[in-house]
């Protein structure tokens, strides 16, 4: 282990880290504002993905595919919030996992439908295919570099807008006290509709972002959706800030996993490291969601006065 | 919720619990599992495109009677695939239980068909149990053992002289295989030995740590979507041109239009590849790209074969469907024409085979397509055979 | 009146920048109602939730019966004697009257770790809890789903459920809020009952069951008690007018 | 009475009636097929049932626990693989185990609610998902095959598909009593209204806590025996019964039958897995008519399809 190695799992800690949160983010607004639970928001991470691949191959350019994947997912967004969500609200946690399971369902044989069940190809633009030299020794994928980069400068975009503005400060409200919202005279209806599509956005462009470096085929949404639960209840349920912490953490974690099995190595001997250490690595993550919630039942950062 | 509603909700289920399937007549039935829903759902669609080829090139009869095949989604399940054999027994009343993609879905299948007394072709799934001590007269195979393709990446890798291999699998039982087979005809150590989770997205961070372990070769098990993951991120990392990629069913027919440039070089190697020199193949996989608009891959080659080795063994006991006897008798012959030619079976009923070493090149069209470069293993026996008791 | 029975000392309770309770301290001797009044706001049912346990406080102590339960959370203080109803009706909506108090009943009848016989039929829960009905004038309701009761209904099911616990302190959290005028009435007839045989803490904004129920006063105003005294104190005294009675609110 | 308050006690016992008429049926008609479909469905019934018993009467929304069916199936499975397959042995050790990690599980989970308590339950479950696919010893990932099903010499032999459906029949009815006394006793009434109204429970003076615990325990020992069963049903133990898809799936059961009800579940397996059936059969796009349905049934059949049918004179059915 070397310490650019180390480094370098850093960075790479911290890209998965910002997909993630790009995906938390949303969800965690539609959860802290809504008190919805949305498992769908995969299919809407694999909705985006699927549309900027169909978008790039069309046109064959990555900003002009991202410009119209990130509307269309919004949109589809929120046709989903009118269709089938909305009357979701006021119904308990249970009645929501189930239905936005069905809607997973759905999602993914639509696709399959529409754009088959192979996966589809996509790749790298040439202006981001190259690698940047981070430090003396290191160079690191622009693509990459790029993710981490607007990832962050989402997170900051978001902080900005939930903390300067007046639509953050009803997200603020109602994240904290929900009943507040109406006795404001805000048109909760329509922060709600506006709130989702949002989430949808994020989602899309999280998927928008992973189409070129993961497949892009139907259940996409899942593999990483457990993962996004993970990290907000982890952040705590409603908080921005929970979401960035957690997933960076979680990101974090999930990368220095490859360093267990070679420290199990110094204490264990080769043969019980090898069987043990993928099996604590792919646990790894879960693990830290029950040791914080053991400790704070309510995740790190609680938005809701118990 | 409206009378209305709850009525329609209601009639809806009844209409579609009471529409079963329809009654049987005396044809040959052929009961065919494998994963039609879900991603993996493509792998399904292959084999059936392949059995539905096969039957048309037949005229749409086996062994000169009548066929109906009926084709069940075993959703990666288990104990789905066990249901949906118990069904095809007991309801559909079978001849044959053909198909099967995944180890463990086969061996819960495998025995509850054989132990029925009804033949169990298995056209992908090849778990060493079945080839060792839980062989059995009624199973065959018209795929391969599972470490028989390792094997003959293993010992080309040792012929060519190369070092300082560095080997990765997703954490699971044929990842775990896999390995085992590589090194059985690799010998020499490796320099890294990595398990990934299973259904990793990410790569990035292995591929970080084998960067820094800086070896001469890479040989990986990456097979459906994380295949797919793991040869863009090699691409992308720049490693592609630094050190050669090696793998075992992680390139084909499926991934390559999927990762195009991220497998150009790559090296694999396989029983069957498209441009095998065959009438049979040649004829197999012209038909298929003319009828399904896209490149057969290997699930196919294999599902097509078991419908033609199903057709031998029906043609060999004259349609006498209760002449199981004869029917087990004319299959290890394999007298039939295979899309990879001429072979036979070993006593477990698994092929002996010729292995070759692939490569993805530019085809003539300018597509990628996979190239047969060299014949690693003539006729090859599984590792496994000896274990088997069975004699014939 | 007799010994103190409800000890409160310094009571701190801050939610964020919100100072809630400010040093509250307050006396309740056994026998009498002791009211709390203030305007809305002024930390009245975070006091009560305190009391009962559902808070927990920041600093101070709080002893009832001579022990020291500050650290004891909602159910061992109902063990221990004190009853709470809540601003806001809560009851359990999907049971029958009569359910609501056997299961106040069953919840101080020993063990609930018995996993056989039908509660339902369990005739040392259902008889007391009939009886308790009864007294508070909702026999005939006995039947009724609680969430099919009219609110005033559910209101003195709540008080039955605190009576079925069988308290030493009763803590009512505003008993005739969202009542009509004839409704209140019968409310305060009905709690005139109880102060005969019961200890009450009385939360109430409605002037009119305050002063004719309790024996003494304590004003609450931005988390501290400004005032306390009997009614008539109360009614003369400046402050209290100022802070929040108004001029003209002479009752 | 009016025929509409006797429909539930009515559809109950022509289902019994039904469900024990099966292998007569499936042997008259030649179609033992339909002897195994039953019994994989009144599985699932345990199961859904199990659940039940802490979603619709303690409110614990559980999202996994697919986890008791798989350490109930191992449970079955690891002893087969070291010699050992007495039934009795096996199914004591499969509920006994399964409590006892339910316990542990219970033990932090309960301390949240809500949301991080579908999570946190689903978190566990993926941990044993992935335990279950590292130990190669038992198969890993690729699961391994029972050599033989539980034995109970000299008693039964559950081999015969018709003696083992009749094994599963009176477990499944077995365990209906047993959780309708549980509900109605002083303890279920304790966790029912904890569901009902939690700050209102402990104001009366009720400790929520260990109530919640206990009960978590005891579905997840009901549900370990459903494991047992099923392992032997397919004869194969996978990790697979452990995917978190497959929590979604009994809890998806109980929802379509009507939860809270006991009836509910079983009826919800039944349908669940018919329907699953006949749309696999049908096209292999069938996930696309079933998403949809699940979100109809919890838009519009708030309880269940045994909530349909008219409650009969005792509200509790």
């Amino acid at each position: 282990m070397t310490v650019l190695l180390i480094v370098e799992q850093v960075l790479n800690g911290l890209q998965y880290g910002v997909m993630l949160f790009l995906m938390a983010a949303g969800l965690t607004l539609v959860f802290g504002i809504m008190n919805l639970v949305n498992l769908a928001h995969g299919s809407l991470y694999m909705v985006g993905a699927y549309l900027a691949t169909f978008f790039y191959t069309q046109t064959g350019s990555f900003l002009l595919a991202a410009l119209l994947a990130l509307p269309a997912t919004l949109v589809v967004g929120i046709v989903v919030e009118l269709v089938a969500l909305r009357t979701l609200y006021e119904r308990d946690h249970l009645d929501q996992v189930l239905a936005t399971f069905g809607l997973i369902l759905f999602f993914n044989e639509l696709v399959a439908i529409v754009w088959g069940r192979s996966a589809l190809y996509t790749t790298l633009p040439a202006w981001l295919s190259g690698h940047v030299v981070v430090l003396p020794g290191l160079r690191y994928s622009v693509y990459r570099a790029l993710v981490i980069l607007v990832g962050l400068a989402v997170a900051i975009l978001l902080w900005l807008v939930v903390s300067r503005t007046r639509l953050g400060m009803l997200i603020r409200a109602g994240a904290s006290n929900r009943t507040m919202l109406s006795a404001l005279g805000v048109n909760v209806t329509l922060l709600y509709t506006v709130v989702f599509g949002f989430g949808a956005a994020l989602a899309g462009l999280a998927g928008l972002m992973a189409g070129p470096i993961y497949a892009v085929q139907t259940g996409m949404g899942e593999q990483i959706l457990i993962q996004v639960f993970v990290v907000i209840v982890i952040g705590g349920i409603g908080s921005i800030r929970g979401a960035l912490v957690g997933a960076i953490l979680v990101g974090m974690v999930d990368t220095f996993g490859v360093f267990v099995k070679p420290m199990l190595g110094t204490v264990l001997s080769p043969v019980a490291a090898d069987s043990a250490g993928p099996a604590i690595a792919s646990m790894l993550i879960y693990l830290l969601m029950a040791v914080v919630l053991a400790l704070r039942p309510q995740g790190l950062f609680p938005t809701r006065a118990s | 919720m409206t009378r209305i509603m709850r009525v329609a909700l209601l009639g809806v289920l009844a209409v579609v619990l009471a529409a079963g399937p329809a009654l049987a007549q005396e044809k040959v039935k052929i009961g065919f599992i494998t994963s039609l829903s879900g991603p993996a759902g493509i792998i399904g669609e292959h084999m059936k495109n392949s059995v539905e080829l096969a039957l048309d090139h037949l005229g749409r009869k086996v062994g000169g009677l009548d066929v109906e095949v009926i084709y069940g989604d075993d959703q990666r399940k288990p104990d789905v695939g066990k249901q949906l054999a118990d069904e095809m027994l007991k309801k559909h009343k079978v001849h044959f239980v053909s198909g099967i993609i995944w180890s463990n879905v086969m061996l819960a299948v495998a025995p509850t068909v054989t132990s029925a007394g009804t033949l169990m072709i298995g056209t992908n799934a090849g778990p060493h149990q079945l080839a060792g001590k839980m062989c059995n007269e009624l199973y065959f195979t018209t795929s391969w053992q599972n470490d028989q393709t390792p094997e003959a990446m293993g010992k080309y890798m040792r012929d060519q002289g190369i070092t300082d291999v560095y080997a990765m699998a997703p954490n699971y039982a044929a990842g775990k295989d896999m390995i085992s087979g590589f090194k059985r005809y690799f010998e020499a150590k490796l320099v890294g030995e990595v398990y990934t989770k299973l259904g990793q997205q990410d790569y990035q961070a292995e591929i970080s740590q084998l960067r820094a372990a800086n070896p001469k070769a890479v040989f990986v098990f990456y097979p459906g979507d994380m295949g797919i993951q793991f040869l863009k991120q090699y691409a992308q990392s720049g490693l592609r041109e630094q050190i050669p990629l090696y793998s075992v069913y992680t390139v084909d027919e499926i991934s390559l239009p999927v990762v195009k440039e991220a497998a150009l070089g790559q090296w694999e190697t396989r029983y069957w590849s498209p441009d095998l020199k065959n009438a049979a193949n040649q004829k197999y996989v012209s038909d298929y790209k003319k009828k399904y608009g896209k490149m057969p891959v290997f699930y196919g080659a294999q599902s097509y074969d078991g419908i033609m080795l199903i057709d031998s063994a029906v043609r060999a006991v004259k349609g006498d469907l209760s002449n199981t006897k004869g029917m087990v008798a004319a299959m290890r012959k394999a007298d039939y024409k295979s899309t990879r030619g001429t072979y036979t079976y070993n006593v477990n009923h698994h092929p002996i085979q010729n292995f070759y070493l692939l490569r993805a090149v530019k085809g003539a069209g300018g597509q990628l397509e996979m190239q047969i470069q060299k014949t690693v293993f003539e006729n090859h026996k599984d590792a496994y055979y000896k274990e088997c008791g069975m004699k014939w | 009146m007799g010994e103190v029975l409800l000890e409160v000392r310094d009571l701190v309770k801050s939610f964020g920048g919100l100072i809630a309770t400010h040093h509250v301290s307050l006396d309740v001797l056994a026998g009498e109602t002791c009211a709390v009044i203030g305007p809305n706001g002024a930390g009245k049912t975070t006091l009560i939730g305190q009391l009962a346990g559902d808070l927990v406080p920041d600093a101070g102590s709080i002893r009832f019966g001579g022990a020291d339960v500050t650290a004891l959370r909602a159910p061992a203080r109902s063990r221990r004697g004190i009853a709470r109803s809540f601003q806001i009706t809560s009851v359990f909506r999907d049971f029958t009257a009569l359910d609501n108090v056997a299961l106040a009943v069953q919840a101080h009848a020993g063990s609930s770790f018995r996993f056989w016989r039908p509660a339902r039929r369990d005739r040392a829960l259902r008889d007391p809890a009939l009886e308790i009905l009864e007294s508070v004038g909702l026999g005939a309701r006995a039947d009724v789903l609680a969430a099919s009761l009219a609110h005033g209904e559910q209101r003195q099911l709540e008080i039955a459920m605190a009576l079925a616990t069988r308290p030493r302190l009763l803590l009512l959290d505003e008993p005739v809020a969202g009542m009509g005028a004839e409704e209140t009435q019968q409310m305060i007839r009905f709690l005139g009952t109880l102060k005969e045989r019961h200890t009450i803490v009385l939360v109430e904004h409605d002037m009119d069951a305050v002063f004719t129920l309790a024996d003494r006063i304590s004003v609450m105003v931005y988390g501290r008690i400004i005032a306390t005294g009997a009614p008539d104190e109360i009614r003369a005294n400046e402050e209290v007018r100022r802070a929040y009675l108004g001029e003209d609110a002479v009752v | 009475m009016s025929l509409a308050t006797r429909a539930r006690p009515a559809a109950m016992a022509l289902g019994l009636v039904a469900l024990a008429a099966v292998p007569v049926l499936a042997s008259v008609l030649d179609q033992p097929f339909y002897v195994d479909l039953f019994r994989r469905v009144m599985i699932f019934a345990v199961a859904a049932l199990s659940l039940d018993v802490i979603l619709g009467y303690g409110g614990m929304v559980s999202f996994g626990h697919a986890a008791y069916l798989g350490i109930g199936a191992y449970a079955v499975g690891v002893t087969t693989y070291h010699g050992v397959s007495n039934g009795y042995a096996q199914w004591a050790l499969a509920i006994v185990a399964s409590m006892v990690v339910a316990l542990a599980i219970g033990a932090i989970s309960i301390r949240t609610s809500g949301v991080y308590f579908i999570m946190i339950t689903l978190a566990f479950t993926q941990m044993l998902y992935y335990l279950g696919i590292s130990i190669e010893e038992y198969g890993g990932d690729d699961g391994m095959r029972l050599a033989t099903k539980s034995q109970f010499p000299g008693v039964l032999d559950i081999g015969n598909p018709a003696a083992f459906y009749y094994v599963v029949l009176g477990i499944l009815v077995l365990f209906l009593y047993l959780a309708h006394r549980l509900v109605n006793a002083r303890f279920g009434m304790v966790i029912r209204a904890t569901k009902s109204n939690e700050p209102r429970a402990r104001a009366v003076g009720f400790s929520p806590y260990p109530y919640k615990l206990i009960a978590f325990a005891v579905a997840g020992g009901m549900c370990g025996l459903a494991g047992a069963l099923l392992v032997n049903q397919t004869e194969y133990l996978t990790p697979e019964f452990m995917h978190w898809t497959r929590s979604g799936e009994i809890m998806f059961m109980v929802i379509l039958g009507g939860m809270g009800t006991l009836v509910g579940p079983v009826v919800g397996a039944l349908v669940f897995l018919l329907l699953e059936q006949v749309l696999s059969a049908w096209t292999e796009h069938w996930q696309i008519i079933l998403g949809p349905f699940l979100v109809l049934v919890v838009l519009f059949a708030r309880r269940g399809l045994w909530g349909l049918l008219p409650p009969g004179a005792g509200r509790n059915g």
